[in-house]
């Protein structure tokens, strides 16, 4: 359908197909859960954190194939990623999200590659799924600062 | 007797927006309405030539737009058969009119431990005010389950009624589309010695609404809903009732005397109506209401009766065992409010595809979230239907079904 | 720089009204204010093109409608300087507003014993829902008093303020047209440890509002009153204190998640806008703002100096011992509302005389009794001048004063 | 001025310029309190009852030419009556009073004479000060519950 491909791209419903990363993970993992008011989406995110590196994640929840494919590409790109590039993956990600250029302009700057998760570029255009697409995310920080803390 | 709904659809002037070269097909009614011309002119001429305070100078565009206000509240008293019109407040929404009296009766009457009845289909509106009693008084909340089918179920009524000073309940699901027996609940409470606060948001708008034989204590309902202006919600109360409630909010109109020490109030319904109220606003409710009873509520209801009939049985037809339709499947039961599931595809997804084809329907919990942790989903569709839709409307949100359920199967 | 002021008048179409062959001399606008064409047409073309929900549907025209409703905030907040638009919540009028921040901020704060400081000169909606404090938990109020020429008597601030935990005061007296010291006194609350409440009903229409420069922690104003619609208040509150403050209203879209046993509260500013918002006010309301952006608040300020200059000047001349005006003399320690006595005459009187005329003047005690009886009378003629007044209408106001008071000197 | 001599009759003019019954009464009489919320008019009635008549009354407190010329008229009006026949004259004044034909009909039947107080009757086009003009009299009905009670 005219205009859809942008906002769903064939990566993305491969991700909502078959999601990377499900489940859940025991403590010490840190669970954190995200709610979108907007549809009712839920998500958990669980956390495992090693020596300065995201050792393992996984994700659990439901939602629209926006918030689950993010999710699930949002796993793969920080499994095992040192909490630093995590964050600034986090930051760029999120900057890739905004509609107005001058918040976290600092982030522009970093040019970490975000990869698949560029497919999600085209939720841009569609402002009420942009909070479908940063929700895993938001949840991850706040797993992040919890892990970290 | 018989209604033209062709012509009433062309007194919708936004249904006629085209946006992408579709036609709008509105189904998110059951959320807010669209307003028809005449409500548009009321305002618009109001504000144009006659807008001046109310209640409070005296010159005689003050006085003209006093009458015009007063007199949307007659209006408003008659539509829903109060015996009063001193018994109609207007509020900024149905929200607020619930909360008020959840904070009036509410705190007035009622101590730790004291039960009150609610269903678990209400709308957060009639839920949320009631766990702030909870945790600041220690009320008891109790709740009226639902059949599969999606229906109260009143097998045990009577039990949960047992000492019950307040029964709370919707006259319609929002979610369900379900129509609940609104004389038969006030009845049994006040058997049981409770008050009966009806919820009528999704009713009032659909049907003929006579308070006197339902029985009701208390009616809240909202203006945009019913094809008037936003800002605009109704309280009813007996009046009884009102006079002996404390007041909500403190200012100007609510009160008799003010002096550095302390306030005395004001009759009904001024008692109510702190501030400078939503005149135009209670204007175009006026021309609403008047716009509504030319129609006629026993037309619009068959009307719905008859679109709940036909979507659902289209959509049934068409969409086969992909759907799964919430509620009451006999239209005789439920209004034209139908929340569905798509197999396979998430709510959002639905409405974001139905959205290419300018057909708007909302996503999402509606409000209702212990309703949806019920169905055990987090979120439905729902289409809701209302005078000003037709088949056409069911036909073109079935056709963008059918190509979401094609999209998502690739 | 120079604003046109003859065009602005032209900009509202009731101003062209007629009655009995006389054109309308609108002189009532800190009661209510007349709207300009602009808003009228963004309300209508709203209505009649775009009309949707705001923040619950995902399709195109709910995400523009959405859009509209959150641009009206940002422009709300730019408008009075606000750092943060979430910190801007939209409440049915500015008792509202008041009152949320009493029943939130005041229950949550406040305790048996605790002092409260307001002014004599405050309106009804600053002064009632502080007196329901004091029946249900036992603060003390203390009031500011106020000069012989109607300004506050800052003489015994100081003392005052000792222990107080709260000053709340109107930045404009809407009976005595006094402009009070808000900055002076917000600074001076926050020495003594108190928090600063501005009633900023009647200088938020009329002249630049800093609210940081100021240094409040919370402003109170009304749409209708400065060009907006009815139906709407702005409360805007520093984050946060608005963040630990509980919710007042409890219902839809204020929620983050509800379940049968209690509820989880949404983020600012939906926390505060429980159920549906007055959507089409609040886009009036942006209209509004960007109006009188256009005119620049400078030049409204500077136009009303002006206009009560030369209004007192001429009401002296022509009126000379028979007139008593309340309040500043001096044009630049007042806005543009005048209150005043004729002698022999009651004001009930006067307002019917001038409303032979096409004058239109509020007669009464404007929602300020208190104030009132300091003056020693129950009601005043008030004479309220706002961008669209011109010297014709200070002439008109003359020319049937000097009637009024030849018709009963008979 | 035209339109306004329906409102200010001569004898209103009178009454309000030189008030009948001014002043207060000690107990036993009956002191009973009205408000105008709209203009701030305040009213005390006192009323002074025996053997079944209204033996005095007396006016004081403040208000516009209408609702102080009523309230000065009402008193020449009831004083020295049987209670029976003042209420007969308070029902009359306000059906008179009355812009709807629907309510307290019984009163048409009664016909008491209102003699002065007819010059009130041009109140009614004037529905803002409908209130004023029934000030008084709300105010004496309430009296005269107290009195009688
Ligand atoms: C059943 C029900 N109750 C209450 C409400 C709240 O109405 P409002 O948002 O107008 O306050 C709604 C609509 O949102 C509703 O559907
Ligand atoms: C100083 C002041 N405060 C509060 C209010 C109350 O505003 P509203 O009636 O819009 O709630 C008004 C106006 O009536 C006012 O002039």
């Amino acid at each position: 359908m005219p205009g859809l491909e942008d906002l769903y791209r064939e990566i993305i419903l491969d991700h909502y197909r078959s999601p990377r990363n499900r489940g859940e993970l025991p403590p010490p993992a840190v669970r954190t859960e995200g709610h979108n008011p907007l549809c009712g989406d839920e998500i958990q995110v669980y956390l495992a954190v090693q020596n300065g590196f995201v050792s393992d994640v996984k994700i659990s929840g439901q939602g629209c194939s926006i918030s689950q494919s993010s999710a699930s590409m949002m796993s793969a790109a920080v499994k095992g990623k040192p909490i630093a590039e995590v964050r600034s993956i986090v930051r760029c990600f999120k900057s890739m999200m905004t509609i107005e250029e001058d918040s976290e302009t600092e982030a522009q700057d970093e040019k970490v590659k975000l990869g698949d998760l560029e497919a999600l570029q085209g939720v841009v255009k569609f402002p009420v799924r942009i909070k479908c697409a940063t929700l895993a995310w938001n949840t991850l920080l706040q797993g992040l600062d919890e892990a970290t803390a | 007797m018989s209604t033209d709904f062709i012509k009433v659809r062309q007194d919708f002037p936004v249904l006629s927006r085209v946006i992408n070269g579709k036609t709008l097909v509105y189904l998110d009614s059951a959320n807010t309405s669209q307003k028809p011309r005449v409500v548009i002119d009321a305002m618009t001429a109001f504000l144009q030539h006659d807008y001046a305070p109310i209640n409070r100078s005296g010159y005689q565009m003050a006085s003209e737009a006093t009458d015009l206000y007063e007199g949307a509240r007659i209006a408003v008293a008659k539509f829903i058969n109060a015996p009063n019109a001193n018994e109609v407040i207007f509020t900024k929404n149905a929200t607020e009119a619930l909360n008020l009296i959840v904070r009036t009766w509410g705190l007035a009457n009622l101590k730790r431990g004291d039960i009150v009845v609610l269903t678990h289909m209400e709308h957060h509106a009639n839920m949320v005010p009631w766990h702030m009693l909870v945790a600041e008084i220690g009320i008891e909340l109790r709740f009226i389950p639902i059949t599969p089918d999606g229906q109260l179920d009143l097998s045990t009524l009577d039990e949960l009624l047992i000492d019950a000073k307040v029964l709370s309940f919707t006259s319609m699901s929002n979610v369900l589309g379900t129509i609940t027996p609104a004389k038969l609940l006030c009845d049994a409470a006040h058997r049981a010695g409770a008050i009966a606060i009806v919820d009528g948001c999704q009713s009032v708008p659909h049907m003929v609404t006579d308070i006197q034989d339902m029985g009701a204590d208390f009616l809240a309902f909202s203006s945009h809903k019913m094809c008037g202006p936003s800002g605009l919600g109704v309280l009813w109360g007996r009046q009884q009732l009102l006079e002996s409630m404390p007041p909500y909010m403190g200012g100007g109109n609510m009160i008799a005397d003010v002096r550095l020490d302390g306030f005395t109030c004001a009759e009904l319904p001024a008692k109510y109506e702190a501030g400078t109220p939503p005149i135009t606003e209670a204007i175009g409710l006026g021309a609403a209401v008047a716009y509504l009873n030319d129609v006629g509520m026993v037309n619009v209801q068959n009307h719905e009766t008859e679109m709940a009939s036909y979507a659902i049985d289209q959509l049934t037809k068409r969409l086969g065992d992909d759907i799964v339709i919430h509620g009451p499947t006999n239209p005789e039961l439920r209004g034209a409010t139908l929340s569905f599931a798509l197999k396979n595809i998430h709510p959002h997804d639905v409405s974001q595809i139905l959205d290419q084809s300018n057909v708007c329907v909302r996503a999402g919990h509606h409000c209702a979230k212990p309703l949806m942790r019920l169905l055990g989903v987090n979120a439905t569709v729902r289409a809701s239907f209302y005078l000003y839709n037709n088949h056409q409307d069911a036909d073109s949100l079935c056709d963008a079904l059918e190509q979401a359920r094609e999209f998502f199967s690739v």
